[in-house]
């Protein structure tokens, strides 16, 4: 039960409560992706504002697990705000989180990726109990995959 | 409870083992079921002491290998209730190898645009998407019977929707609802507007009594691994005219009389329908799985997965009232022991989360049933579903993973 | 000789057996092989400690045997020298489906009237009968390399035949008269001229090295049960590009992203080609047989089978001369395990059926490949294969049985 | 190696070695039917003259094993002279000498059949040895099948 509770963080489970940031901004002009995780049906819309680099509102619509639903919600916090760059890096950082331990679960040869500042994380080091747990992996990736996807098409 | 589960529950290995801490309650029989030792160990002998290839060889091992394949036929026809096993039953991968079959071979060979094939929204994936295929190559029409808000066939359009189809292929159960459909009926109904019907009996076979002869349908689909048996095997079943009368599906050894460099020419059902090697150990491994349900009883299994399953909803419902749903039809007749529940507040992801915590296994999400999921207005459901091996404590089991679930997400 | 073949011997149970109070003598590895107890240890516990259908579980043994099922795709394709095994290597049931899944895929969507497949006399049905069914239906050209006398292709109008094929599908060891094909320069060749190349290694992938990534092939096609693995499995593995560009085979659960009642999304490879239940424990049964092959090495059980071979050939040549004809080329470089007898005024047949009398395993008929019977001009021939658990002893009795033979129908 | 001594009886070798009535009548007038064993590519040509009923000349040709070359030249010889309705009731008393052990040795819960007079059936009883061979039965019936094919093609 202690790796359940790991999973399900008391700021998980508010954010899954209290989703942040939660509907969808007129698009265009809001950059807007659609994420879908064909194994449990989560799906995840994905619309921001950029202007001058920054990403002055970003909102998530959708429906999933509360895993799916917090990811996105902190993944919303966490880059509002921001400028590009800094959301890059985030998304770097984040899905560097997640796939560290799904290589050392395969018992993989692949070399111990780079060490993680998971306080640089803040609020989202919480979701690293979900390693634990590599078919939900999938549900905490989905927004953020789904936000890289958002900047790849943009272009920005 | 009319099994003595308790003894039963030796037979099966795999319930012995304990996860995080607890019990295992396996409540994920609609996915796959568990094998008993007896099948396992069949499979073992067979290739401990028999293995070769089939057909064709003289030496001693190769023809038992032969003898055991073939004899696989009689078990599996005998549990269909099948007339001509030797020429009628056939081995395939799993169910939806043996829907492709059928679309593929008996579909291209009767049907050209414009013909109707007749399924309804409750169809797993296996039974939609080759049909949509073949809509989408040869421009076959493919209808849907609806589903009432108590999870039963609406049957109100039946006859208009055969009207002029060419095939009705149906589940037998459901694997989201449970519903049990009234086969026969839909047999005479098909039949009586010129129309086959093709049965999906993935989720029927391995807990309701099957009589392919008296039910009168003309074929029949279903899975070794939900029936106590291996995976890597499926059976399709036709009925002999049918089968005679439809072109190979898949080219290879086996399916042959000859072959020359300008053409083959098709062997008899039901080699006609099994190129290559066929699944042997598997073969060996079904007609044992099949031989131990027939120790205990097909009508047995059926009772006591329809008292579990009575006793289920009850709890469940006393325990819980609203706060959760159980989709699909009340208990008795027409409902089978499957049960899909949705938690309210909760995603059927962490319900199965929770629910593993304490031991016990369920499925969450669309169980290739996205249609029906439409329908129903979920992204996904948490789905427990009884074989012959649980009991009431599995229930108990299951209703404190719930509860433990709902106080995480109060 | 190079393996330690009495020790080998101790993990395969089979062997122990004895038929008709003799040792059993399993020379018919070219049909099926024999696999080692942990191959059968690792499905026996596979049923007995995790089985539950793949993906979408979230409970620890749905987990683990998803975890199992991907991870073989690792072991396979690190076997196979496959750049991406997560999305190249598609589990079929045999080769004879991973053929077919070519020909309807691959085949239906870049070929059309009038385009040519180039194959050999040599195949075997598997890699005949799935394009003569694309011939009759779409109306493809197919084209035959020759055999030579001494059993080797014939490559000087190879050019010729390519000029405007698309696919080369080729055996890369013939399953009759051991001829292994210069995959390489066919590769070579068959690019030069725009086409593909599908390798047939059904033969080869069990006793000589593969490496799809130097030999530059483009798909290869492989069963289990050939390489000490279980039945109900085969291998297809395509060049990620080609197969990302391929529509499905077969529709059902698992290879769809979304099903709605107008139609269906498919999911990417390798998921796109595996609909249904996949055959899961004999995935786990198959990356145990290719870890005990690895173990042993390949190139040494191919230096042990070359060995055998030549031994054979020439106690053959010594002691029945002309009376015995060995089909296929010297031993050597190009010659594989596989020795297709003649025995003088005796029928193939009964040649099988009396060295089953001193428990010699060998297979009589025409293998599978009736073009090349009819080549040859017999009817059949007695085949006798060897696998990595046969040494000169095997060889001894196959000789007394052949004198014995020759004596009875003297 | 008992049973496999009971297989090859001398005189099937005998008839296998030297087979009786080889060859092909020309056809018409001769009736002629093509039998196949698809698993060992045995194929056996069946031309026979009838006349008034009776069977005046028969001729195999074709390839195969010792049981099957055997049985049809036993087979030629049993039946050559006799009428139609004898050769039918050789045919089906064949038939039931390698059927009998076909069921028997498949335990099934068919009923056992009407004793056979071996004395009745000459030579070929010598062939009731292959029954322990179940994949040689088929060897063995090859040519009495085609034979049956050839009289019911005929009508006669
Ligand atoms: C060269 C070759 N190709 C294809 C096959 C077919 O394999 P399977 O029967 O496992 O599909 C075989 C074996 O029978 C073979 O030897
Ligand atoms: C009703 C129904 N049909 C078809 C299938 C497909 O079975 P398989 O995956 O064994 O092909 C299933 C099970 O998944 C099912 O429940």
């Amino acid at each position: 039960m202690a790796d359940l509770e790991e999973l399900y963080r008391e700021i998980i489970l508010d954010h899954y409560r209290s989703p942040r940031n939660r509907g969808e901004l007129a698009s265009p002009p809001a950059l807007r992706a659609e994420g879908f995780n064909p194994l449990c049906g989560d799906e995840i819309v994905v619309t921001l504002d950029v202007n001058g680099g920054i990403v002055d509102d970003i909102k998530i619509a959708g429906q999933g697990c509360s895993i799916s639903q917090s990811s996105a919600s902190m993944m919303s916090a966490a880059v509002k705000g921001k400028n590009i760059s800094e959301v890059r890096k985030t998304i770097a950082t984040f899905k560097t989180l997640m796939s560290v331990h799904e290589a050392q679960l395969e018992e993989s040869d692949t070399p111990e990726p780079e060490p993680i500042d998971l306080n640089a994380l803040g609020e989202l080091a919480a979701l690293q109990g979900v390693v634990k747990f590599p078919v939900r992996i999938k549900c905490a990736t989905l927004s953020w995959n789904t936000l890289a996807q958002t900047l790849d098409d943009a272009g920005v | 409870m009319s099994l003595d589960v308790a003894t039963l529950r030796k037979d099966f290995p795999l319930l012995d083992r304990k996860v995080h801490d607890r019990r295992m309650v396996y409540l994920d029989s609609a996915a796959s079921s568990i094998p008993p030792q007896c099948v396992i160990d069949a499979m073992s002998t067979y290739y401990e002491t028999t293995h070769a290839n089939v057909h064709r060889g003289v030496y001693a091992t190769a023809e038992e290998a032969t003898r055991l394949y073939e004899h696989s036929r009689k078990v599996v026809g005998g549990f269909l209730g099948a007339p001509h096993p030797d020429e009628e039953i056939v081995f395939t991968k799993n169910t939806t190898e043996s829907i492709n079959l059928l679309a593929h071979s008996w579909g291209r060979k009767n049907l050209t645009a414009g013909d109707a094939v007749v399924v309804s929204i409750m169809e797993h994936h296996a039974n939609i998407v080759p049909w949509q295929m073949l809509a989408e190559e040869i421009g076959i029409e493919l209808r849907f019977l609806q589903v009432s808000d108590e999870g039963y066939l609406v049957l109100d359009d039946l006859d208009q929707l055969l009207e002029g189809a060419k095939l009705l292929s149906i589940t037998a159960m459901s694997n989201v609802l449970g519903t049990i459909n009234p086969i026969k009926e839909l047999a005479q109904a098909a039949h009586a507007h010129g129309a086959l019907i093709h049965v999906d009996g993935a989720q029927s076979v391995p807990h309701l009594p099957t009589d392919v002869a008296t039910s009168d349908i003309d074929f029949l689909s279903f899975s070794g691994h939900k029936v106590l048996g291996p995976t890597g095997i499926g059976v399709f079943w036709g009925r002999r005219d049918l089968l005679e009368a439809m072109p190979p599906f898949l080219g290879g050894g086996g399916m042959i009389l000859d072959v020359r460099t300008d053409g083959f020419l098709a062997a008899n059902p039901p080699q006609r329908f099994e190129a290559g090697t066929p699944p042997i150990a598997e073969a060996v491994g079904l007609s044992e799985a099949i031989r131990y349900i027939q120790g205990i009883g097909i009508d047995e299994i059926r009772t006591h997965e329809r008292e579990l399953t009575s006793t289920a909803l009850k709890a469940i419902d006393d325990q819980f009232g609203s706060r959760v749903i159980v989709h699909g039809p009340p208990a008795g007749d027409l409902r089978g022991g499957v049960l899909s529940l949705t938690l309210e507040g909760v995603h059927a992801h962490d319900v199965a989360q929770i629910l593993d915590s304490v031991g016990v296994c369920v499925r969450p999400g669309h169980h290739c049933a996205k249609p029906l999921m439409r329908f129903l207005g979920v992204p996904a459901t948490a789905r427990a579903s009884f074989g012959l091996y649980n009991d009431t404590d599995d229930i108990e089991v299951l209703l404190e993973g719930l509860e433990a679930t709902a106080k995480l997400f109060a």
